[in-house]
């Protein structure tokens, strides 16, 4: 049945649908780089695709379990070092879209990814920082794909492993960041924009058949909807297809839910 | 500065165990690295053994080795950027000695990946700290006190300034070394190179030691003989990770260590039957 | 920092004359490196040929290129660290523009190798300026305004600083091109990279276009097609200089270079015949 | 004849013999290549040579005109980026002696090849300074070969390109360098060592023939002997025989006159 689809599925095809052909797209492992690798082999074939373990234009056929599977070497054009690529690729500000995921995200873009409760004794320990910090201040701008629950959508952040808006308005420009930030949210529900002023995430569009409701209950603070919110096309059947055969073909690990 | 543990040396061809016992000392900092690939397992197990302790272990992606090398109670401390596992979810065991200290409680001082790799080319460099743009607007600033800011004289921008990394030991896996134990890395270098050059002592454990290197490009990457203090043929060397043009990444045991760690007792027998017992070394990972 | 200068762009497949009519403009910071390997000269001589006027040339080794470009009255000013015919003695064209002001007078930026290769490294980095242990008890600092003093603050260690370099255009020659752009460069690879990934604009002349870049490393030094702004084949770009692969390197005539160029007229006469005429293209250098 | 040999030969032989098998050697240009690659074909064969080109480990057949030769890079064991090595290798302290020729050198060992007079208004503009001083300064210890005049060893430098004991005593420490700078000066005349405690060159070893006058006749400033002044051993006949060779098969530029 392919009319068919999972939130899951509409919230990677939205994801692979906001990057272009032109971009050059440091990739987070896991729903970033499923979404990814879908723009690649429907409307972006001639995408960039970045992994931090070193390797650039990497074409996987299958998708990686870790960052720095066998596959993204052996399909890259090139490899680097670790130092180079977060020197002269992530830090030397060529790269379009940085493609994170995210533990846990405010309002205003931020992101946890280090703890749940105090850090010198938390509740739960996430696995850290790695890359996410500076993907996140040196990209021209960041892409953020979670799925869409009040655990993850929370009011206030234990700890901001990655800095999106801050409090809000100029905060970001003040710590000396010249770079958009996370422009675009998308989860199982809905995508997210920041306000051009207050730089609070609102919603700018529904996925087919979610309510207003669905989203305010699923988000942990008080959502704010744009003036105009649009519906999300639903993926069609040829995204559906591809990303089915993408997810057949990887292995189950590595496949987004 | 002294520079005088960067001098040349002559490497030695040694037994895993020998290596180990030889170069890797109790409070040790230890940087075990390979990004994802070429991660040093039976370096790794071989310190399990033989119960090295109050180790300060550095490595941007702990993995599933320095969760064991943690659960077996080897670490005082870990120095990191990231530590999940990959694609799966928690480092089990990492997690239970940072919220419960079992079987020890862990010190953490936790980077980026980008001050991580930064810190350790400083450290390869001979430079006291690393300068970059970096943990800007991050709490890890706050809670990390080796994390200040470092004024560009030109510009007036400030920047991140970290210590740069300067292991006791460094341990790599690679490819293939010569008979004269010059070192072939090759695929995801990942920050090998810079951690060998930036420790006292370095052992490499390779693959095979061949007649020649098989050089394919004069840029190669390659870690001169003299650079390294002991060679060690250790093939399978980075299972259950990978060594491109070898084998390939174990994806299903990343899979499934995260049931085998998420007991204790579960664990610890599983470390028994497969890097504890006689015998368990040929097929430890 | 303004960052987007170093967005991805698709490179153009251009002839010598329309790349350096496009991407070099008079008053330009220009960097065309290859360490004594691969350097530009013909893209050298075509901007001799373009007339371009006030160029700021940046290079650690002028070699015969710059002494040639600093002859034709191309330069109001060079960022160099050592500025010998390598072996053989002077540069006769730019110690007369010092010593004497011919064609015109020529300011000097004058750096060690360190630290210009560190200076490229933090261009292509982003950084606004680079950190080395360097021009310690040198004279070089008293006459350089651009080495100042930055402090580690952890070790109170006193540094050098030196601003990055960004130049407005790199030029370089590597020996193969595929259809798309991807560069290689392989063997002595000096600090093309870093200046393509430092600089504004970038344009790479190559031995050959060809259909497959016959990468032999996965670690090999590529530039990939959207750090570049044109792509020009020219075989034999580098001559007198080597393609390493291709062509050898014209001792000889760097040791005739010193004769040539030691007096104004025969040096122009040399310009005139080899550079500046129809048809000179083919047998420049 | 084998046995007659020129005062060239004597200072390039001299020059190679301060080389050992373990030594790791950062070689510059001319003089020194010559006497490094001398060491390598005779007593030193397993010593690592270095040119700042990148080329590590480099055995070349015949001697370099440049310090990038073709030869340099097709014989090495790698070759790195400039950047990696200066930064890693040179700078990174692993490079147990540095071995340098100069166009001036003063009596505390400093190093000019920048000008003769003003800097602004320079008599002579030479080259400059290229990978010197940070040579000087982070090996372990530095030999600097040259030919042996009034216009080479000169009471007082112009320019400073390239430290050695600054004013003397522990003036190089006070720079902030822990290296033991220049150790051995290797002439066509004699071999110079700096005094333990004042650091000024002194005279420790005439080649054969030459006497004390005309040391001091060669030197630009009153030159002291050591309290012990040895004869050098004139180069053996296998040396002589290897230099030669390697001289016959090289580019007549690049040999060393």
């Amino acid at each position: 049945m392919s009319a068919a689809y999972t939130p899951a599925e509409m919230m990677t095809v939205a994801a692979a649908r906001a990057l272009s052909n032109g971009d050059v797209c440091f990739v987070g492992i896991g729903l970033p780089s499923a979404a990814s690798n879908l723009a690649r082999l429907t409307h972006a074939p001639a995408i960039t695709l970045i992994y931090e373990s070193g390797t650039i234009g990497t074409r996987p056929n299958v998708l990686p379990l870790s960052i720095g599977d066998p596959e993204l070497c052996e399909t890259a054009l090139v490899t680097v070092s670790v130092p180079e690529m977060f020197a002269y690729w992530l830090q030397g500000g060529r790269i379009t879209v940085g493609f994170l995921g995210a533990a846990q995200i405010d309002r205003f873009g931020n992101i946890n990814t280090t703890v749940i409760g105090a850090y010198d004794r938390p509740t739960v320990r996430l696995p850290g920082a790695g890359g996410a910090p500076e993907i996140a201040s040196h990209c021209r701008q960041v892409f953020v794909v979670l799925a869409q629950t009040r655990r993850s959508f929370v009011p206030r952040l234990d700890f901001i492993t990655s800095l999106g808006y801050g409090a809000g308005g100029d905060d970001r420009a003040r710590a000396g960041l010249r770079t958009a930030g996370p422009v675009l949210v998308i989860t199982d529900l809905a995508l997210l924009r920041p306000d051009p002023e207050t730089k609070e995430l609102v919603v700018t569009s529904t996925h087919p058949g979610v309510t207003r409701e669905q989203v305010a209950e699923r988000t942990g603070w008080p959502v704010r909807f744009a003036a105009r919110v649009e519906e999300t096309p639903p993926p069609a059947p040829h995204e559906l297809a591809v990303l089915r055969d993408l997810v057949a073909r990887s292995a189950p690990a590595a496949a987004p839910a | 500065m002294s520079q005088d543990d960067r001098l040349p040396r002559t490497p030695r061809f040694l037994t895993l165990a020998e290596a180990v016992a030889t170069y890797v000392r109790d409070g040790d900092t230890v940087a075990m690295e390979g990004f994802t690939h070429l991660i040093p397992f039976a370096a790794g197990h071989e310190v399990i053994r033989q119960g090295k302790r109050d180790l300060t272990l550095v490595r941007m992606t702990p993995d599933l080795i320095y969760d064991q090398m943690i659960g077996m109670g080897c670490a005082r401390r870990l120095v990191f950027s990231w530590g999940g596992n990959p694609g799966v979810g928690s480092l089990h065991r990492l997690r239970d000695a940072v919220e419960r200290g079992w079987p020890r409680p862990l010190e953490l001082e936790e980077h980026t990946h980008a001050g991580m790799a930064h810190a350790y080319a400083a450290g390869a460099a001979g430079l006291p700290c690393a300068v970059l743009r970096g943990y800007l607007g991050t709490d890890l600033a706050r809670v990390n006190p080796n994390v200040r800011a470092i004024e560009c004289p030109f510009t007036g921008e400030r920047l991140a300034a970290i210590p740069a990394l300067r292991p006791d030991v460094a341990i790599i896996h690679a490819q293939r070394a010569d008979r004269r134990g010059n070192v072939l890395v090759e695929g995801i270098v990942g920050v090998q190179k810079e951690a060998v050059l930036a420790a006292r002592r370095a052992i490499a454990t390779v693959e095979e030691v061949a007649d020649d290197l098989r050089l394919r490009s004069p840029n190669a990457v390659v870690l001169p003989a003299w650079t390294l203090d002991a060679i060690v043929e250790a093939p399978g060397g980075a299972r259950p990770s990978y060594a491109h043009g070898y084998y390939g990444r174990d994806n299903a045991f990343y899979a499934a260590w995260d049931g085998i760690s998420r007991d204790r007792e579960a664990f610890l027998a599983w470390m028994r039957e497969h890097v504890l017992a006689p015998g368990a070394r040929t097929r430890a990972g």
